[in-house]
Protein backbone atom coordinates (compact mmCIF):
# COMPACT_ATOMS: atom_id res chain seq x y z
CA UNK A 1 0.00 0.00 0.00
CA UNK A 2 1.14 3.35 -0.90
CA UNK A 3 2.86 5.37 1.80
CA UNK A 4 0.80 8.19 0.89
CA UNK A 5 -2.36 6.56 2.57
CA UNK A 6 -1.90 5.02 5.87
CA UNK A 7 -3.24 3.25 8.58
CA UNK A 8 -0.46 3.28 11.68
CA UNK A 9 -0.16 2.36 15.47
CA UNK A 10 3.19 4.62 15.79
CA UNK A 11 2.43 8.44 16.59
CA UNK A 12 2.12 10.20 12.90
CA UNK A 13 4.81 13.03 12.35
CA UNK A 14 3.22 16.05 10.45
CA UNK A 15 6.31 16.66 9.19
CA UNK A 16 6.61 13.58 7.32
CA UNK A 17 3.06 13.30 6.10
CA UNK A 18 3.96 17.33 4.74
CA UNK A 19 7.24 15.72 3.10
CA UNK A 20 5.13 13.35 0.93
CA UNK A 21 3.51 16.14 -0.51
CA UNK A 22 5.70 18.70 -1.31
CA UNK A 23 6.88 19.21 -4.40
CA UNK A 24 8.08 22.15 -6.74
CA UNK A 25 4.85 22.93 -8.87
CA UNK A 26 2.94 23.13 -5.36
CA UNK A 27 3.42 26.67 -3.66
CA UNK A 28 0.72 25.69 -0.99
CA UNK A 29 0.21 22.92 1.52
CA UNK A 30 -2.98 22.50 3.78
CA UNK A 31 -2.88 20.03 6.50
CA UNK A 32 -5.58 18.99 8.68
CA UNK A 33 -4.89 17.12 11.98
CA UNK A 34 -7.21 15.61 14.23
CA UNK A 35 -6.50 15.18 17.63
CA UNK A 36 -8.03 13.79 20.73
CA UNK A 37 -10.17 16.29 22.48
CA UNK A 38 -10.47 15.95 26.18
CA UNK A 39 -14.34 17.72 26.74
CA UNK A 40 -17.07 16.24 23.75
CA UNK A 41 -20.66 17.06 24.37
CA UNK A 42 -19.78 17.90 28.42
CA UNK A 43 -17.99 14.49 28.99
CA UNK A 44 -14.66 14.22 29.79
CA UNK A 45 -12.96 11.42 27.93
CA UNK A 46 -9.64 10.08 29.59
CA UNK A 47 -8.63 8.08 26.11
CA UNK A 48 -9.61 6.65 23.29
CA UNK A 49 -9.06 3.91 21.11
CA UNK A 50 -9.09 3.78 17.35
CA UNK A 51 -9.63 0.36 15.32
CA UNK A 52 -9.62 0.35 11.96
CA UNK A 53 -10.28 -2.74 8.62
CA UNK A 54 -6.94 -1.79 7.78
CA UNK A 55 -6.55 -2.84 4.60
CA UNK A 56 -9.57 -1.98 3.58
CA UNK A 57 -8.89 1.54 5.64
CA UNK A 58 -5.90 1.86 3.57
CA UNK A 59 -7.76 1.42 0.40
CA UNK A 60 -10.42 3.68 1.04
CA UNK A 61 -8.05 6.48 1.94
CA UNK A 62 -6.60 5.87 -1.40
CA UNK A 63 -9.74 5.95 -3.14
CA UNK A 64 -10.47 9.86 -1.31
CA UNK A 65 -6.92 10.91 -2.60
CA UNK A 66 -8.23 9.63 -5.99
CA UNK A 67 -11.53 11.45 -5.99
CA UNK A 68 -9.60 14.29 -5.37
CA UNK A 69 -7.20 14.14 -7.93
CA UNK A 70 -10.58 14.37 -10.55
CA UNK A 71 -11.89 17.29 -8.42
CA UNK A 72 -8.33 19.17 -8.76
CA UNK A 73 -6.56 17.41 -10.96
CA UNK A 74 -3.29 19.44 -9.57
CA UNK A 75 -3.41 18.59 -5.97
CA UNK A 76 -1.52 15.51 -4.31
CA UNK A 77 -2.62 13.73 -1.17
CA UNK A 78 -1.13 11.84 2.29
CA UNK A 79 -3.64 10.67 4.65
CA UNK A 80 -1.96 9.19 7.95
CA UNK A 81 -4.31 7.57 10.38
CA UNK A 82 -2.95 6.15 13.46
CA UNK A 83 -5.01 3.36 15.55
CA UNK A 84 -5.10 1.78 19.35
CA UNK A 85 -5.12 3.36 22.12
CA UNK A 86 -4.55 7.68 22.00
CA UNK A 87 -4.44 9.72 24.90
CA UNK A 88 -5.57 13.85 25.26
CA UNK A 89 -4.13 15.63 22.29
CA UNK A 90 -2.33 13.03 20.17
CA UNK A 91 -3.17 12.97 16.54
CA UNK A 92 -5.59 10.53 15.30
CA UNK A 93 -5.21 11.60 11.75
CA UNK A 94 -2.93 13.74 9.55
CA UNK A 95 -4.57 14.73 6.24
CA UNK A 96 -1.80 17.01 3.73
CA UNK A 97 -3.09 18.60 0.42
CA UNK A 98 -0.27 20.27 -1.54
CA UNK A 99 -1.57 22.65 -4.62
CA UNK A 100 -0.22 25.14 -6.88
CA UNK A 101 -2.77 27.81 -5.39
CA UNK A 102 -4.09 27.75 -1.75
CA UNK A 103 -7.89 28.22 -2.28
CA UNK A 104 -7.78 24.52 -4.06
CA UNK A 105 -5.59 22.95 -1.00
CA UNK A 106 -8.19 24.22 1.41
CA UNK A 107 -11.41 23.31 -0.31
CA UNK A 108 -9.23 19.40 -1.23
CA UNK A 109 -8.39 19.08 2.59
CA UNK A 110 -11.76 19.83 3.82
CA UNK A 111 -13.02 17.26 1.39
CA UNK A 112 -10.66 14.91 2.54
CA UNK A 113 -12.03 15.03 5.90
CA UNK A 114 -15.35 14.26 5.44
CA UNK A 115 -15.39 11.49 3.57
CA UNK A 116 -13.29 10.15 5.84
CA UNK A 117 -15.96 10.34 8.00
CA UNK A 118 -18.41 8.72 5.28
CA UNK A 119 -16.51 5.79 3.94
CA UNK A 120 -13.63 4.70 5.80
CA UNK A 121 -13.45 2.09 8.09
CA UNK A 122 -12.30 3.23 11.41
CA UNK A 123 -13.98 3.56 14.49
CA UNK A 124 -13.15 5.18 17.48
CA UNK A 125 -14.17 3.84 20.94
CA UNK A 126 -14.52 6.96 23.80
CA UNK A 127 -13.36 6.01 27.30
CA UNK A 128 -14.61 8.15 30.57
CA UNK A 129 -14.48 7.30 34.05
CA UNK A 130 -17.97 6.14 34.14
CA UNK A 131 -17.88 4.32 31.23
CA UNK A 132 -17.28 3.50 27.62
CA UNK A 133 -18.58 3.78 23.83
CA UNK A 134 -18.24 2.69 20.85
CA UNK A 135 -18.56 5.94 18.56
CA UNK A 136 -21.37 4.94 16.17
CA UNK A 137 -21.92 8.34 13.37
CA UNK A 138 -20.34 9.36 10.18
CA UNK A 139 -19.92 13.06 10.69
CA UNK A 140 -19.99 13.26 14.07
CA UNK A 141 -23.83 14.56 14.59
CA UNK A 142 -24.57 11.78 16.92
CA UNK A 143 -23.43 8.98 18.88
CA UNK A 144 -25.38 5.70 19.63
CA UNK A 145 -24.81 3.79 22.42
CA UNK A 146 -23.24 0.93 23.38
CA UNK A 147 -25.22 -1.33 25.25
CA UNK A 148 -25.46 0.47 28.36
CA UNK A 149 -27.79 2.95 27.91
CA UNK A 150 -28.84 3.66 31.37
CA UNK A 151 -24.76 5.46 31.45
CA UNK A 152 -25.71 7.75 28.49
CA UNK A 153 -26.97 10.92 30.26
CA UNK A 154 -24.43 11.28 33.42
CA UNK A 155 -22.23 13.89 32.27
CA UNK B 1 -16.33 -21.22 3.55
CA UNK B 2 -16.25 -17.90 3.97
CA UNK B 3 -14.90 -15.44 6.54
CA UNK B 4 -17.00 -13.32 8.26
CA UNK B 5 -15.37 -9.59 9.77
CA UNK B 6 -16.69 -7.84 12.50
CA UNK B 7 -15.53 -4.61 13.85
CA UNK B 8 -16.29 -1.94 17.38
CA UNK B 9 -19.23 -2.57 19.05
CA UNK B 10 -19.98 -6.20 16.53
CA UNK B 11 -16.54 -7.47 17.31
CA UNK B 12 -17.54 -6.84 21.32
CA UNK B 13 -20.84 -8.07 21.03
CA UNK B 14 -20.08 -11.25 19.24
CA UNK B 15 -16.35 -11.73 21.54
CA UNK B 16 -14.81 -12.73 18.52
CA UNK B 17 -13.20 -10.75 15.10
CA UNK B 18 -13.88 -13.24 12.34
CA UNK B 19 -15.74 -16.73 12.21
CA UNK B 20 -15.64 -18.88 9.04
CA UNK B 21 -19.29 -20.24 7.98
CA UNK B 22 -20.41 -20.89 4.65
CA UNK B 23 -22.03 -18.60 3.02
CA UNK B 24 -21.62 -18.60 -0.58
CA UNK B 25 -25.31 -18.44 -2.48
CA UNK B 26 -26.90 -16.53 0.51
CA UNK B 27 -27.60 -12.82 0.27
CA UNK B 28 -26.30 -10.18 2.43
CA UNK B 29 -29.55 -9.37 3.99
CA UNK B 30 -29.75 -13.40 4.55
CA UNK B 31 -26.29 -13.60 6.16
CA UNK B 32 -27.98 -10.72 8.59
CA UNK B 33 -30.13 -12.74 9.57
CA UNK B 34 -28.71 -15.31 10.46
CA UNK B 35 -26.22 -13.79 12.06
CA UNK B 36 -28.98 -11.64 14.29
CA UNK B 37 -30.24 -15.08 15.06
CA UNK B 38 -27.21 -16.54 15.44
CA UNK B 39 -25.18 -14.02 17.93
CA UNK B 40 -28.63 -12.06 19.45
CA UNK B 41 -27.19 -8.80 17.53
CA UNK B 42 -29.40 -6.61 16.11
CA UNK B 43 -27.03 -4.25 15.58
CA UNK B 44 -25.70 -5.80 12.37
CA UNK B 45 -28.87 -4.10 10.36
CA UNK B 46 -27.50 -1.04 10.95
CA UNK B 47 -24.62 -1.82 9.65
CA UNK B 48 -22.57 -1.81 6.20
CA UNK B 49 -21.56 -4.45 4.73
CA UNK B 50 -18.15 -5.17 2.40
CA UNK B 51 -17.43 -7.95 0.07
CA UNK B 52 -13.95 -8.29 -0.31
CA UNK B 53 -13.51 -4.88 0.99
CA UNK B 54 -15.74 -3.02 -0.98
CA UNK B 55 -18.87 -1.70 -0.09
CA UNK B 56 -22.14 -4.06 -0.92
CA UNK B 57 -25.73 -3.42 -1.17
CA UNK B 58 -27.96 -5.96 1.11
CA UNK B 59 -29.32 -7.86 -1.63
CA UNK B 60 -25.98 -9.11 -3.27
CA UNK B 61 -25.39 -12.63 -3.39
CA UNK B 62 -22.03 -13.43 -1.74
CA UNK B 63 -20.02 -16.48 -3.66
CA UNK B 64 -17.04 -19.11 -2.22
CA UNK B 65 -14.48 -17.56 -0.86
CA UNK B 66 -15.96 -13.91 -0.53
CA UNK B 67 -14.87 -12.14 2.80
CA UNK B 68 -17.44 -10.27 4.58
CA UNK B 69 -16.92 -7.94 6.76
CA UNK B 70 -20.02 -6.06 8.95
CA UNK B 71 -19.35 -1.87 9.32
CA UNK B 72 -21.13 0.02 11.57
CA UNK B 73 -21.23 3.15 11.19
CA UNK B 74 -17.77 4.84 11.18
CA UNK B 75 -16.01 7.43 13.37
CA UNK B 76 -12.73 7.90 12.19
CA UNK B 77 -10.82 11.19 11.18
CA UNK C 1 6.36 39.44 20.78
CA UNK C 2 4.87 36.27 21.27
CA UNK C 3 6.04 33.06 20.25
CA UNK C 4 2.91 32.54 18.15
CA UNK C 5 3.58 35.38 16.02
CA UNK C 6 7.14 35.78 14.81
CA UNK C 7 9.15 36.09 12.14
CA UNK C 8 12.21 34.86 11.62
CA UNK C 9 15.18 33.88 9.36
CA UNK C 10 15.53 30.37 10.53
CA UNK C 11 13.65 27.40 9.01
CA UNK C 12 10.25 26.61 10.27
CA UNK C 13 9.47 23.58 12.11
CA UNK C 14 5.74 22.57 11.53
CA UNK C 15 5.73 20.41 14.19
CA UNK C 16 6.72 23.13 16.94
CA UNK C 17 4.21 25.77 15.03
CA UNK C 18 1.57 22.90 15.38
CA UNK C 19 2.37 22.36 18.79
CA UNK C 20 2.06 26.12 20.19
CA UNK C 21 -1.57 26.05 19.44
CA UNK C 22 -2.75 22.17 20.42
CA UNK C 23 -4.55 21.53 23.75
CA UNK C 24 -6.82 19.57 25.36
CA UNK C 25 -10.09 21.55 24.09
CA UNK C 26 -9.00 21.39 20.62
CA UNK C 27 -10.02 18.21 18.41
CA UNK C 28 -8.45 19.76 14.59
CA UNK C 29 -5.67 21.72 13.80
CA UNK C 30 -5.53 23.41 10.53
CA UNK C 31 -2.68 24.23 9.38
CA UNK C 32 -1.40 25.92 5.64
CA UNK C 33 1.84 25.98 4.50
CA UNK C 34 2.98 28.53 1.85
CA UNK C 35 5.46 26.76 -0.11
CA UNK C 36 8.18 28.38 -2.65
CA UNK C 37 6.87 27.43 -5.85
CA UNK C 38 9.28 26.53 -9.16
CA UNK C 39 6.94 28.06 -11.93
CA UNK C 40 4.74 31.11 -11.46
CA UNK C 41 3.11 32.68 -14.57
CA UNK C 42 5.27 30.54 -16.85
CA UNK C 43 8.27 31.68 -15.58
CA UNK C 44 11.05 29.32 -13.57
CA UNK C 45 12.08 31.16 -10.06
CA UNK C 46 15.42 30.07 -8.61
CA UNK C 47 15.11 31.41 -5.06
CA UNK C 48 13.19 34.01 -3.67
CA UNK C 49 14.19 37.03 -0.86
CA UNK C 50 12.08 37.50 1.44
CA UNK C 51 11.77 40.81 3.25
CA UNK C 52 10.05 42.32 6.56
CA UNK C 53 9.78 44.88 8.48
CA UNK C 54 10.04 42.39 11.23
CA UNK C 55 8.41 44.72 14.52
CA UNK C 56 5.57 46.23 12.32
CA UNK C 57 4.81 42.60 10.92
CA UNK C 58 5.03 41.00 13.99
CA UNK C 59 2.56 43.74 15.47
CA UNK C 60 0.29 42.76 12.45
CA UNK C 61 0.64 38.77 12.93
CA UNK C 62 -0.37 39.40 16.19
CA UNK C 63 -3.55 41.49 15.30
CA UNK C 64 -4.20 38.62 12.48
CA UNK C 65 -4.56 36.29 15.73
CA UNK C 66 -6.75 38.56 17.54
CA UNK C 67 -9.42 39.37 14.75
CA UNK C 68 -9.61 35.44 14.37
CA UNK C 69 -10.35 35.27 18.51
CA UNK C 70 -13.11 37.75 17.72
CA UNK C 71 -14.49 35.97 15.12
CA UNK C 72 -14.08 32.49 16.28
CA UNK C 73 -13.61 32.92 19.91
CA UNK C 74 -12.74 29.00 20.56
CA UNK C 75 -9.98 29.28 18.33
CA UNK C 76 -6.39 29.08 18.98
CA UNK C 77 -3.53 31.21 16.30
CA UNK C 78 -0.15 30.78 15.55
CA UNK C 79 1.83 32.46 12.63
CA UNK C 80 5.33 31.96 11.63
CA UNK C 81 6.86 33.65 8.75
CA UNK C 82 10.90 33.36 7.51
CA UNK C 83 13.00 35.78 5.99
CA UNK C 84 15.92 35.92 3.53
CA UNK C 85 16.64 33.82 1.17
CA UNK C 86 14.32 30.62 0.35
CA UNK C 87 15.49 27.58 -2.48
CA UNK C 88 12.15 26.18 -4.54
CA UNK C 89 9.99 24.12 -1.50
CA UNK C 90 11.26 25.90 1.29
CA UNK C 91 8.72 27.02 3.54
CA UNK C 92 8.32 30.87 3.81
CA UNK C 93 5.07 30.71 6.48
CA UNK C 94 3.27 28.13 8.53
CA UNK C 95 -0.32 28.87 9.72
CA UNK C 96 -1.73 26.90 12.26
CA UNK C 97 -5.31 27.31 14.10
CA UNK C 98 -6.72 24.72 16.65
CA UNK C 99 -10.31 24.80 17.24
CA UNK C 100 -12.57 22.55 18.96
CA UNK C 101 -14.70 21.34 16.17
CA UNK C 102 -13.16 21.30 12.40
CA UNK C 103 -14.78 23.36 10.02
CA UNK C 104 -14.37 26.79 12.21
CA UNK C 105 -10.65 25.80 11.81
CA UNK C 106 -10.41 25.72 8.15
CA UNK C 107 -12.14 28.94 8.04
CA UNK C 108 -9.93 30.66 10.34
CA UNK C 109 -7.08 29.20 8.82
CA UNK C 110 -8.09 30.73 5.26
CA UNK C 111 -8.88 33.95 6.63
CA UNK C 112 -5.36 34.17 8.20
CA UNK C 113 -3.78 34.10 5.10
CA UNK C 114 -5.59 35.87 3.45
CA UNK C 115 -5.12 38.95 5.67
CA UNK C 116 -1.34 38.31 5.87
CA UNK C 117 -1.52 39.38 2.27
CA UNK C 118 -3.21 41.99 2.88
CA UNK C 119 -1.65 43.77 6.15
CA UNK C 120 1.38 41.93 6.82
CA UNK C 121 5.07 43.96 5.81
CA UNK C 122 6.51 41.86 4.31
CA UNK C 123 7.72 41.60 0.55
CA UNK C 124 9.08 38.66 -1.94
CA UNK C 125 11.62 39.17 -4.56
CA UNK C 126 11.57 36.22 -7.41
CA UNK C 127 15.10 35.86 -8.78
CA UNK C 128 15.30 34.31 -12.20
CA UNK C 129 17.92 33.29 -14.82
CA UNK C 130 17.00 36.78 -16.67
CA UNK C 131 16.13 39.22 -13.78
CA UNK C 132 14.38 39.79 -11.07
CA UNK C 133 11.15 41.62 -9.53
CA UNK C 134 9.85 42.71 -5.77
CA UNK C 135 6.42 41.29 -6.10
CA UNK C 136 4.32 44.03 -5.35
CA UNK C 137 0.94 42.80 -4.90
CA UNK C 138 -1.32 42.05 -1.86
CA UNK C 139 -3.48 39.00 -3.02
CA UNK C 140 -1.26 37.54 -5.95
CA UNK C 141 -3.12 39.00 -8.46
CA UNK C 142 -1.05 40.97 -9.76
CA UNK C 143 2.48 42.12 -9.96
CA UNK C 144 4.39 45.32 -10.81
CA UNK C 145 7.57 45.47 -12.65
CA UNK C 146 10.95 46.77 -10.45
CA UNK C 147 12.29 49.31 -13.00
CA UNK C 148 12.96 47.04 -15.90
CA UNK C 149 9.75 46.40 -18.03
CA UNK C 150 11.65 45.26 -21.04
CA UNK C 151 12.33 41.66 -19.07
CA UNK C 152 8.97 41.48 -18.12
CA UNK C 153 7.23 39.89 -20.35
CA UNK C 154 10.34 37.53 -21.07
CA UNK C 155 9.04 33.85 -19.92
CA UNK D 1 14.31 64.29 13.79
CA UNK D 2 12.07 61.69 12.03
CA UNK D 3 13.16 58.06 11.18
CA UNK D 4 11.96 56.98 7.38
CA UNK D 5 12.48 53.84 6.93
CA UNK D 6 11.99 52.16 2.92
CA UNK D 7 11.54 48.59 1.97
CA UNK D 8 11.51 46.11 -1.25
CA UNK D 9 11.84 48.01 -4.23
CA UNK D 10 11.76 51.26 -2.73
CA UNK D 11 15.08 50.33 -0.10
CA UNK D 12 16.35 49.45 -3.57
CA UNK D 13 15.95 52.56 -5.24
CA UNK D 14 16.42 54.93 -2.90
CA UNK D 15 19.95 52.94 -2.06
CA UNK D 16 19.35 52.91 1.98
CA UNK D 17 17.02 51.19 4.86
CA UNK D 18 16.88 54.63 6.54
CA UNK D 19 17.29 58.10 6.40
CA UNK D 20 16.68 60.78 9.34
CA UNK D 21 15.21 64.14 8.35
CA UNK D 22 13.17 66.84 10.11
CA UNK D 23 9.60 65.49 9.22
CA UNK D 24 7.30 66.80 12.25
CA UNK D 25 4.26 69.38 11.01
CA UNK D 26 4.51 68.13 7.51
CA UNK D 27 1.60 65.73 6.14
CA UNK D 28 2.38 62.38 4.60
CA UNK D 29 1.79 63.40 1.82
CA UNK D 30 3.96 66.52 1.94
CA UNK D 31 6.46 63.83 3.03
CA UNK D 32 5.86 61.47 -0.53
CA UNK D 33 6.40 64.44 -2.53
CA UNK D 34 9.65 65.45 -0.81
CA UNK D 35 10.75 62.01 -1.07
CA UNK D 36 9.69 61.62 -4.81
CA UNK D 37 11.20 64.68 -5.81
CA UNK D 38 14.44 64.21 -4.13
CA UNK D 39 14.83 60.36 -4.89
CA UNK D 40 13.25 60.42 -8.19
CA UNK D 41 11.04 58.14 -6.46
CA UNK D 42 7.66 58.29 -8.09
CA UNK D 43 6.53 55.02 -6.89
CA UNK D 44 6.49 56.40 -3.00
CA UNK D 45 2.98 57.17 -4.11
CA UNK D 46 1.74 53.90 -4.28
CA UNK D 47 2.83 52.80 -1.23
CA UNK D 48 1.05 52.56 1.77
CA UNK D 49 2.62 54.47 4.83
CA UNK D 50 2.87 53.63 8.66
CA UNK D 51 3.73 55.88 11.20
CA UNK D 52 5.15 53.91 14.89
CA UNK D 53 4.17 50.67 13.16
CA UNK D 54 0.53 51.74 11.93
CA UNK D 55 -1.30 52.39 8.66
CA UNK D 56 -1.47 55.74 8.58
CA UNK D 57 -3.49 58.08 6.06
CA UNK D 58 -2.34 60.63 3.46
CA UNK D 59 -3.39 63.46 5.62
CA UNK D 60 -1.83 62.77 8.62
CA UNK D 61 0.43 65.11 10.46
CA UNK D 62 3.71 63.53 11.39
CA UNK D 63 4.89 64.46 14.74
CA UNK D 64 8.46 64.69 16.12
CA UNK D 65 10.17 61.46 16.49
CA UNK D 66 7.56 59.59 15.06
CA UNK D 67 8.77 56.84 12.71
CA UNK D 68 7.79 56.73 8.80
CA UNK D 69 8.14 53.46 7.16
CA UNK D 70 7.15 53.33 3.34
CA UNK D 71 4.90 49.94 2.58
CA UNK D 72 5.29 48.51 -1.14
CA UNK D 73 2.29 46.73 -1.93
CA UNK D 74 2.76 43.91 0.83
CA UNK D 75 3.73 40.33 -0.92
CA UNK D 76 3.99 38.06 1.98
CA UNK D 77 2.70 34.36 2.45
Amino acid sequence: MSRHYCITEEPISIEKTVSLVTRPEAGAVNTFIGTVREITQGKRTLYLEYQAYKSMAEKKLMEIGEEISEKWPEAETAIIHRTGRLEIEDIAVVIAVSTPHRADSYEASRYAIERIKEIVPIWKKEHWEDGEEWIGNQKETKAYAAGKPEEEDIS
Amino acid sequence: MNKILFFAELQENVGKESIEIEAAGQSIKQLKEYIEQEYNLSKVHQSMTAINEEFAPNDETIKEHDTIAFIPPVSGG
